[in-house]
């Protein structure tokens, strides 16, 4: 329906260029921009309504109501937010080394959108059908760490320091887990293309069956990539301050908090990509399907972060080098085996 | 001029710069910073030849890894700048007029002479024969590396993962004696 | 830029004998006045060897308010309403140790009645004391939630605790021969309705914090002292009970009814922070069955016993101690027989508590720190005065 | 078989966690709606100090003085004459809101039953000085007495705070602008 209308219309418009003979890259800039644009748009909304979203959960886990007086259940919340922080003074520390501390949030904030890249929303709804998808994901993934890094090194702060140094030793910990978990549904589908994945996926079954542990393996993983308790440690508060975004404020502090809610929905999104078989379900529409399917993981994400407390660093090293690796890489091991067989 | 030309030349020149700059800038966290806009210029420069893989892993590795250890290791030992110390020797302060002209020039001098060697070993190699199998080798397809690494070159792999276990043996001994004292 | 501040940083250097290995630094940091976990205004200054802890100095005075100054201007009715300010989170039992001191000083006889609602107030007092710990030592192990549950029953008995005294922290309540209002038959069978359903949340906090593994991998074996060093330091209350030592001022010299209550003392061996959580989590139990014992057994009669209108305390030195959910509160009280106090020195638990921080920090983490300070209870209103 | 049995009893810690978080979730919230809701508080709990007056209107108050003395933050300021009877007359019963401690010692001494600590206690406002209530002010309050003292406290009518601040505030304009005295807005403070 959507999907085809917006072929069609694709072909129209490159008919008539053709027709006039206009230059085709102009259409291919305009397109690959209205895809930026496209990604962005949906990035920024669904990071809108998840802040409301988790501020309604931790309200609501917490007996309390949550926002409720900007909009209808405080839906405004948000953007009332948003407009607070905009208009806030924007403080550069004297002791700031200013250009690492200026490009520190954007070298966060664009991998979380670039992501969005590869993701596919629905059948064929996909801003570019990389054939290195996971590959390309977890490449993204790592700007994170240099991106905190510098957060935290040019904030001059030591507790800025102290939650860079964990969140290097951290993301660089679970990113072992996280793409040994991925390679094992690479094993699987034979293929490091999403849409590949989820097709393989519809030929048997959703890969959460096949691959329990590395699922779990997985979503611990993510979560510590996300930064999110019990895994919070860069920027736990009652440790750290706010660690490597404690001298951010305003417009800056705002973009690291975006970046933090797109890596959680990418988290979830990827989740329901490589585990759920993405946008692919019966009845509803496939974009619907999607959508449930990643906010099923926004959730789990926002249960758990309510209801747990935060680990220390130690123990966290030990449960990703001493723990999840070992399961990991097992469950990798035998998943091959099991498709050699 | 194609746009992949185009792309070519501002890839290379991103990466260029910044690894020029990796030399001289003074402050040492950001020639560890520019190091790693290097090494994203030159993930560019695979994604260009279209080893979407070789990229892929290069970012992986080279900036989410080697850039991370090394900021990590220059945050951990307490260097903000290089600098010229307190009170230089005397051969140093004779030779500060020849350092500052120097500066510049020396890393681009080294640079070209790397460079010169490089494109000598290039223009020797017998890489001509390796066109004969473009596609798995350009990385368009990642089980056509994967047979590579386990057929051609099987040797070179397991020699390199040799060396990565030793050093991983290394750092294994020298973080013990650490925990020792 | 940032080298300027590396060499502040730069404290001593640690030096290993006939040893090549890199030189490493240690880091100083301040943990406060200003930081989110420090419970107000304490300051630790922190050596850090990395995230490990070398050495910590806790800073205190930032919240000094002169509080026995002021009481030497003060006679003795007006010294009151102070007490409540010094341990804020326990004003019934620091009035208590107040109030016991001078009735014993002048031999006021108190009416039963007025006895038995002091225990209860002062045993409610310490479920209310001991759930904002809770929620605050969750709080600084990251975990957010278990405050708001803890603060929903504590607010239940700050209700009760204003309908009877007419106020919900800042009492008031106790009176030299007495206390100021009586309870009400109403009150008792809601504050009974409360004891009833209680242990039910507390089941619920044990499942969601108790049992987590990891807050067991947080607090065990962490800010560990033994029986010796506590009872060296001056310790009191759920630190000293969770070394092993089971002692408490309620048993050991009885005032109040506790004589003629059943309960337990709770008691862990291993004096870490996860023994702390059990005492207090024990206590909370103990206080509840307490409060069952006494909210039955009410005598009728007066609440005020035959106090002087004046009151002036004869010539002497006198001290008086109740076990305040924190620790021992002592009053010492020097006399020259006028209606103010020569000298009040106020004994405070959270204060001798703070000494044993190094003790407990050392060779911990960073996030150890966080977890220790939670578990010794302290309140910086009352370790500053 | 140790580690299994540890990673069970993680999952089984953790689970028991999240079940009760999710019950909770399911719960109707206990969030009193504040500005909109109030809680009823009980007759006794303490809010400002007030002035009482008998069913004629007339205070209570005979001057003596001996909550100014009891007072441990002296926040009371009593001023009186003798009249021509020989008996006080209160001039001025200033009380400095802003360092009450709202310990209710005023009320508990006075042998009168002149004060009691009523149920106000939205104290906010613009100026320091005005945190300063003088008697009438004291005393209107006090005339809105709704139940009979109890635990040295009363209840007062809803509002009556912000009413009485009202005609300061209306009081103030009036005296910079005297032409356009309104006296109807003063009601609530020359009752």
């Amino acid at each position: 329906m959507l999907v085809d209308w917006v072929a069609s219309l694709y072909q129209s418009v490159q008919a008539t260029f053709v027709a006039h003979g206009w230059p085709l890259w102009v259409l291919a800039v305009l397109t690959a921009v209205l895809k930026v644009a496209g990604v962005l748009v949906w990035i920024l909304l669904n990071v809108l309504f998840l802040i409301w979203l988790e501020r309604k959960i931790s309200g609501h886990v917490q007996n309390r109501p949550g926002p409720v007086y900007t909009g209808r259940f405080g839906l405004l919340q948000t953007l009332a937010d948003a407009l607070k922080v905009l208009l806030k003074e924007d403080v550069i520390p004297a002791g700031a080394d200013r250009w690492v501390f200026v490009l520190a949030p954007l070298v966060a904030f664009v991998p979380s959108v670039m992501i969005w890249v590869v993701i596919p929303f629905s059948r064929g709804v996909q801003a570019q059908d990389l054939n290195i998808g996971i590959l390309y994901v977890a490449a993204l993934a790592s700007f994170t760490v240099p991106s905190l890094l510098m957060a935290g090194w040019s904030s001059d702060n030591k507790w800025s320091l102290m939650g860079a140094l964990r969140s290097a030793a951290q993301l660089i910990s679970y990113e072992v887990p996280l793409i040994l978990a991925e390679l094992g549904v690479v094993v699987l589908a034979g293929s490091l293309r999403l849409s590949d994945i989820i097709a393989a996926q519809q030929r048997s079954v959703w890969f959460l069956f096949l691959q329990p542990v590395g699922f779990v393996v997985y979503f611990i993983a993510a979560l510590a990539e996300s930064n999110r308790t019990p895994f919070d440690l860069p920027e736990a508060e009652s440790e750290l301050v706010a660690g490597f975004n404690t001298e951010y404020s305003g417009f800056r502090w705002s973009i690291f908090f975006l970046t933090e809610y797109a890596n959680l929905l990418g988290m979830a999104s990827l989740a329901a990509t490589l585990f759920l078989g993405g946008w692919s379900g019966p009845f509803l529409p496939p974009f619907v399907w999607f959508v449930i399917k990643t906010y099923f993981f926004v959730f789990l994400a926002m249960w758990i972060r309510w209801t747990l407390p935060r680990i220390r660093v130690d123990q966290l090293m030990d449960l990703g080098w001493k723990f999840l690796l070992p399961v990991a890489l097992v469950n990798l091991v035998v998943t091959g085996v099991f498709v050699v067989l | 001029m194609n746009t992949t030309l185009l792309a070519f030349f501002i890839v290379a020149f991103i990466s260029l710069v910044a690894a020029w700059r990796v030399i001289t800038d003074p402050s040492i966290l950001h020639a560890g910073l520019w190091m790693g806009l290097s090494f994203v210029g030159v993930a560019g420069i695979f994604l260009l030849l279209e080893a979407e893989f070789l990229a892929g892993v290069q970012v992986l590795v080279y900036v989410g890894a080697i850039t991370t250890i090394i900021l990590f290791g220059i945050m951990l030992s307490d260097v903000g700048e290089v600098r010229v110390g307190p009170e230089p020797p005397g051969w140093v302060q004779a030779g500060a007029a020849w350092h500052r002209g120097l500066r510049h020039a020396f890393p681009l001098l080294v640079a070209a002479g790397f460079a010169g060697t490089m494109l000598g070993l290039y223009t020797q190699s017998g890489w001509g024969q390796l066109r004969e199998r473009p596609l798995e080798l350009a990385g368009l397809s990642v089980g056509g590396i994967g047979r590579e690494l386990f057929s051609t070159f099987a040797l070179p792999f397991e020699i390199a993962s040799l060396v990565l276990l030793a050093a991983l043996l290394g750092a294994i001994v020298l973080a013990m004696r650490e925990e020792e004292r | 830029m940032a080298l300027d501040t590396h060499s502040e940083r730069r404290t001593e250097t640690l030096e290993i004998p006939g040893s090549d290995l890199p030189r490493t630094e240690e880091m100083m940091v301040n943990m406060g006045p200003q930081h989110p976990s420090t419970h107000g205004v304490l300051r630790a200054v922190l050596t850090l060897d990395g995230e490990r802890i070398v050495d910590v100095d806790s800073d205190v005075g930032y919240l000094h308010r002169c509080f026995e100054k002021i009481c030497e201007q003060q006679n003795y009715p007006q010294i009151i309403p102070y007490t409540d300010r010094t341990d804020y989170l326990a004003g019934m039992t620091n009035e208590l140790a107040l109030v016991l001191t001078v009735e014993k000083a002048i031999g006021l006889e108190v009416p039963r009645r007025a006895q038995y609602i002091r225990t209860i107030m002062a045993e409610l007092q310490r479920i209310h004391s001991h759930l904002i710990w809770f929620g605050t030592f969750a709080l600084d192990m990251g975990a957010t939630t278990p405050f708001l549950y803890s603060f929903r029953e504590r607010e239940t008995i700050s209700d009760f605790f204003e309908e009877i005294t007419g106020a919900r922290m800042m009492y008031n309540y106790m009176r030299y021969g007495g206390v100021r209002n009586d309870i009400t038959s109403e009150w008792v069978k809601k504050v009974q309705a409360f004891l009833k359903r209680f242990p039910e949340n507390l089941q619920e906090y044990d499942d969601l914090f108790t049992g987590n593994p990891i807050v067991h991998a947080r607090t065990q074996g962490i800010g560990k002292i033994s029986a010796e060093q506590a009872i060296a330091y001056g310790a009191s209350g759920p630190v000293l009970r969770a070394t092993g030592v089971p002692y408490d001022i309620r048993r050991a010299d009885p005032y109040l009814v506790y004589d003629e209550l059943q309960f337990d003392i709770a008691t862990a061996s291993e004096g870490d922070v996860w023994a702390r959580y059990q005492v207090r989590m024990q206590e909370m139990r103990q206080s509840v069955r307490m409060l069952e014992q006494l909210l039955a057994g009410v005598p009728e009669g007066e609440i005020m016993g035959k106090a002087p209108r004046i009151i002036k305390v004869p010539a002497g030195h006198y001290y008086g101690h109740v076990d305040s959910p924190r620790g021992e509160v002592g009053c010492y009280l020097v006399s020259t027989g006028e209606r103010t106090p020569y000298r009040l020195h106020w004994r405070s638990p959270c204060f001798v508590h703070l000494q044993l921080l190094p003790l407990m920090a050392k060779g911990h983490l960073m996030a150890d720190m966080v977890a220790i300070i939670g578990s010794i209870d302290i309140v910086m209103g009352e370790v500053d005065r | 078989m140790g580690v299994l049995k540890n990673v069970v009893n993680s999952v089984v810690g953790i689970a028991k966690g999240h079940k009760v978080t999710l019950k909770e979730m399911l719960r109707p919230t206990v969030t009193v709606m504040y500005p909109q809701e109030r809680l009823d508080l009980p007759v006794g709990s303490r809010g400002i100090p007030v002035l009482l007056s008998d069913e004629q209107g007339n205070l209570l108050c005979t001057s003596c003085g001996v909550c100014e003395r009891e007072c441990p933050v002296q926040v009371i300021h009593i001023v009186s004459h003798r009249g021509e009877d020989k008996r006080k007359v209160l001039d001025e019963f200033d009380i400095d809101m802003s360092r009450c401690m709202f310990c209710g010692i005023c009320a508990e001494v006075c042998a009168f039953g002149a004060i009691a600590m009523s149920d106000q206690y939205e104290l906010d406002d613009f100026e320091q000085g005005d945190l300063i209530y003088h008697k009438d002010q004291l005393a209107a309050i006090g005339r809105t007495q709704r139940t009979p003292i109890t635990n040295y406290g009363i209840k007062t009518e809803v509002g009556v705070l912000d009413q009485v601040r009202a005609g300061r505030a209306s009081a103030a304009q009036t005296a910079a602008a005297p032409a356009t005295s309104t006296p109807s807005s003063e009601g609530s403070r020359s009752e």
